[in-house]
């Protein structure tokens, strides 16, 4: 076997003990590189940023656990700029593990401690609602002919915030972020054509491809590409997070993935030259 | 008209067409005014299949792990219209065939599909139903793990994977390379769609697959439909075309036209 | 110091059994895919169960008389297990599809084509030669990707015409590129939150 | 008419019309049995979010009381996990929202959830290096703008070379836009006509075996 077959089929093993080796020596020395934000995740932070104090957004918890390291970190941060702007978010999820993950951002971002804010009055959280696409139309419809509780069993009459909400009109702003497909589109479809309201989303980064069509015709103001768009995040609202702490092992993992693909193409190609 | 949606107009008139032209195109299509175009990945499963039986090795078919009531059921089914182009392709020219099933609810119709091949080509007695289409697992990672030990044991020499994939596309089409088997793979789940594109020698991207299911089964309501799509399709072609000409000179009457 | 919270300890063993199937298929691995099956599905039951007394029950519980239909309805979906009224299941069904349905093409053709056509519809020339350029590039990948994806216009296929599809499957090869290239970073971007679990919250080495 | 299948038929019909309808007109009519359709549809949704349940219960309960198939301690175990969860859940008479029901999430599912996919990560590192060779012309292709945008996803290069970030930029702007528009209308008008064949009861699928 000469040097070239053997590095062209480098044993699965030794790539991945070589990969946690990566992973692990950032995780315990953060280099804390410089951050270049994307164009997408600006426009993100430039329309929450323009928004002006006491307008109502309404935001998608459209993930669960397998997609919280890419989009907890940036919906944490986000949250972090929405309540130092003094904007109002009624909270809904519409990924089963939703509102398992409304507690674990809600311990991230302390509202009423950092903020000052009070449930009822400048956010509620209405729980996870079944139905995908007929749960956002429902909420962005008419939510009091839908619900009339939020996740904790409280009349929503008795939640200011949530009294003041009826209808589509009221959210001066619809933002989601999410792991589904189905989802991603289907924000697009209820909030942007059917309600005709402003929308921004985030993803996670395999989907942006495919999302980038309608950020292009302005159908998404802001676009939060996954863990890259998380890291851009908390770096534009200075609370630095996992997501920059991801970065760094980013960095690792991946030029070593790139130093693979390197050996593997040019031994690939020197083993074809050769004759083999 | 206050009864209509203001700025809706267009999609309206859109949709409505689009109601008729999917009528017209079903009709056209059963009167055989239709022809779809033959997509080199068939003749590319020809040459798979006659590799195999000149290397004295099986070839693989799989369909991917959806059903007939989720959202991939469409390429679930164009999945299965190749799997009986497959078959009836191993049948005549005396490959063996392996088309590992992962839905409870396609097993039986994929059986169905294989013996009717076996059946028509006069070899029905050299099917064994049980070990060439068994059910290794409806769930996800046990389906993964089950092919490729499957690969690894029968080093087939050809490798067919049309259908709906998940996370697994990498994990097969690496596997099947390592052991040198020629690969056709097609998905219209996008995201899988690039380590296809990497591995295997023929892709079919997308649309593409429902087009080539059409095109083997002969299904005329499939025909059809695939027509309506490409009437549209040519429609948005002519529209963007005149449309950014005519802006770059700058009559912007199509993007104005289109936004009523 | 190592954690001493049992959660965190089951947390931290099952995510490495889960991990384990990188190297090997193996039981433990096994164990970790079964047990996360069977949580999946009782918190969807829980879930399931939660909003219909939310959006069900409540609005009976308010003299809704009409939701005792949605319950009739809900309970047909299991009708599917029975051998004889099994059909019975097909009305629920059918009014998810067609709600499913109706919901998401009638906004479909308007988000997907007329304001995508729209969006093509646009000058190609801009301000800065840089802009035209991106502007000219943008175009001929949307022109030439939809002419791939024709399939009854043999023409279409052939001679002059036939570079449009050709050039089309090229500018979708590049793009699914950098799909791939994302894909990568989901894929470490997600597991990179494990290790952070692992080293912050179980074995405590950071901070 | 077939009450088994027609009736069926003309429910997805009539529903479908009323949401397409709800999106083109203003007839508060329209819209007012739209909002029922629509919460309706959320309590049905709601309903068939035991089915999968159901189906495993079938499954490994069998499993369970054949004792045949080696792995039948696993269905065991699958079971009682899912009983675990229903227990806790309803047992608190707080669903999702009690410290209980909050531990077992984050001692077992959380995990699970996170692991399962991102273990791929593995995986990945290792496909990228057998998967992405310039084999051919179209593999080549692919091969340049993946490892153009892997380059300027890495923090470390364009720390020190910016213009790859641009790059990167760059290519999801001309690049990606251009293809995946052409790509997304072709996906759209598919859709739309496969939903238009299944509210004309062409195309029959979901109502399974005739």
């Amino acid at each position: 076997m000469s040097i070239w077959e053997k590095l062209t089929s480098i044993p699965r093993e030794v790539i991945m003990g070589l990969v946690f080796i990566a992973i692990l020596i950032p995780a315990l020395n953060p280099l804390g590189l410089p951050l270049m934000v994307g164009s997408m995740s600006q426009a993100w932070y430039d329309t929450v940023d323009d928004m002006p104090a006491g307008s109502i957004l309404l935001f998608d918890i459209g993930y669960g656990s397998g997609g919280y390291p890419s989009l907890g970190p940036g919906n944490i941060a986000a949250f972090h700029q929405m309540f130092e702007k003094d904007l109002r978010i009624v909270i809904m999820a519409t990924a089963l593990e939703g509102s398992m993950m409304y507690p674990l951002i809600m311990a991230g971002v302390k509202p009423e401690s950092n903020y000052g804010a009070v449930y009822g009055e400048d956010y509620v959280f209405l729980g996870y609602i079944a139905g995908g696409q007929t749960a956002m139309a429902g909420v962005l419809g008419d939510l009091h002919a839908l619900a009339s509780t939020d996740y904790q069993g409280t009349s929503l009459s008795s939640l200011p915030l949530a009294a003041e909400v009826s209808g589509a009109d009221d959210y001066d702003l619809v933002v989601y972020l999410t792991t589904s497909g189905d989802t991603a589109e289907g924000w697009v479809y209820q909030a942007y054509s059917q309600y005709n309201r402003p929308l921004i989303g985030g993803m996670l980064s395999m989907m942006t491809t495919s999302m980038k069509p309608y950020y292009d015709s302005g159908q998404l103001l802001g676009l939060m590409d996954g863990i890259k768009g998380a890291a851009d995040m908390e770096f534009l609202t200075n609370h630095p997070g996992d997501a920059i702490v991801s970065s760094d092992i980013l960095s690792f993992t991946q030029a070593l993935v790139l130093i693979l693909i390197l050996i593997g193409n040019v031994a690939f190609w020197m083993q074809k030259g050769g004759g083999k | 008209m206050a009864i209509l949606t203001p700025n809706r107009l267009v999609p309206l008139v859109a949709f409505i067409l689009a109601w008729v032209a999917t009528y017209m195109a079903i009709q056209m299509g059963k009167q055989g005014k239709i022809k779809i175009r033959r997509m080199p990945a068939l003749d590319a499963i020809e040459e798979i299949v006659g590799r195999s039986v000149e290397m004295g090795r099986p070839v693989f078919d799989i369909i991917g792990m959806g059903t007939f009531t989720d959202l991939y059921a469409t390429q679930t089914i164009a999945g299965l219209s190749i799997l009986s182009y497959v078959s009836t392709l191993c049948a005549r020219l005396g490959a063996k065939l392996y088309a590992p099933q992962a839905s409870v609810d396609v097993l039986p119709v994929a059986a169905e599909i294989v013996t009717t091949s076996y059946r028509m080509e006069g070899k029905l007695e050299e099917l064994d139903v049980e070990e060439q289409l068994p059910y290794l697992s409806g769930t996800q990672f046990a389906w993964a793990s089950g092919i490729i030990g499957m690969a690894a044991r029968l080093k087939p020499a050809g490798n067919i994977m049309i259908g709906p994939f998940w996370a697994e596309s990498m994990m097969f089409a690496e596997t099947f390379d390592r052991i040198g088997a020629m690969q056709i793979g097609g998905t219209a789940r996008l995201y899988q769609i690039p380590f296809f594109a990497a591995l295997c020698d023929y892709v079919l991207i997308g649309e593409e697959m429902f087009a080539a299911g059409a095109y083997v089964s002969g299904d005329l309501q499939q025909i059809g439909s695939i027509a309506a799509q490409d009437w549209y399709k040519i429609a948005a072609l002519a529209l963007g075309i005149l449309g950014a000409l005519l802006a770059t000179a700058g009559v912007t009457i199509i993007g104005d036209l289109l936004l009523m | 110091m190592v954690s001493m919270d049992p959660q965190i300890w089951i947390a931290a063993l099952l995510t490495l059994a889960a991990t384990s199937y990188a190297f090997r298929d193996n039981k433990a691995f096994k164990f970790a895919e079964f047990t996360f099956i069977g949580v999946a599905a009782g918190h969807q039951i829980v879930m399931g169960i939660k909003n219909i007394r939310d959006y069900g029950w409540s609005h009976l519980m308010q003299g809704e008389m009409i939701y005792i239909v949605v319950f009739l309805l809900g309970i047909m979906l299991y009708a599917r297990y029975h051998k004889e009224y099994y059909w019975l299941y097909r009305y629920p069904i059918a009014f998810l599809v067609g709600n499913g349905i109706g919901i998401s093409i009638r906004a479909g053709i308007h988000s997907d084509f007329t304001l995508q056509i729209a969006q093509t519809a646009t000058p190609l020339i801009a301000s800065t030669a840089m802009g035209s350029i991106n502007n000219i590039i943008t175009f001929v990948g949307v022109i030439t990707a939809l002419s791939h994806f024709i399939f009854t216009y043999e023409g279409m296929h052939k001679d002059a015409l036939g570079w449009g599809p050709k050039i089309g499957r090229w500018m979708i090869l590049l793009a699914l590129g950098a799909s791939f290239g994302n894909t990568v970073m989901t894929r470490f971007g997600m597991y990179q939150g494990r290790v952070i679990f692992l080293l912050r919250e179980w074995l405590q080495i950071i901070a | 008419m077939d009450y088994r299948r027609d009736i069926p038929l003309a429910i997805t019909f009539l529903v479908g019309i009323v949401a397409v309808l709800d999106y083109y007109t203003t007839l508060e009519s329209v819209t007012n049995t739209f909002t029922v359709i629509k919460n309706w549809g959320v309590v049905l949704q709601a309903f068939a979010l035991g089915l999968g349940a159901v189906n495993l219960f079938r499954v490994h309960g069998k499993r369970l009381s054949e004792r045949t198939r080696e792995d039948w301690m696993f269905s065991g175990w699958l079971l009682l996990m899912m009983v675990l969860f229903v227990v806790v859940g309803l047992g608190t008479g707080k669903y999702d929202t009690s410290t209980q029901y909050n531990w077992i999430y984050q001692a077992l599912y959380l995990p699970l959830g996170a692991t399962m996919y991102s273990s791929l990560a593995f995986y990945m590192a290792y496909g990228s290096y057998k998967v992405l060779r310039a084999r051919n012309f179209e593999a080549a292709l692919l091969f340049i703008t993946a490892v153009l945008v892997i380059i300027g996803n890495t923090p470390i290069f364009p720390a020190t070379f910016p213009g790859l970030f641009h790059l990167r930029e760059w290519i999801f702007g001309p690049i990606v836009s251009g293809a995946y528009r052409g790509i997304r209308i072709g996906v759209g008008i598919g859709a739309v006509v496969l939903g238009i064949k299944t509210l004309v009861g062409l195309e029959t699928g979901y109502l399974g075996r005739r």
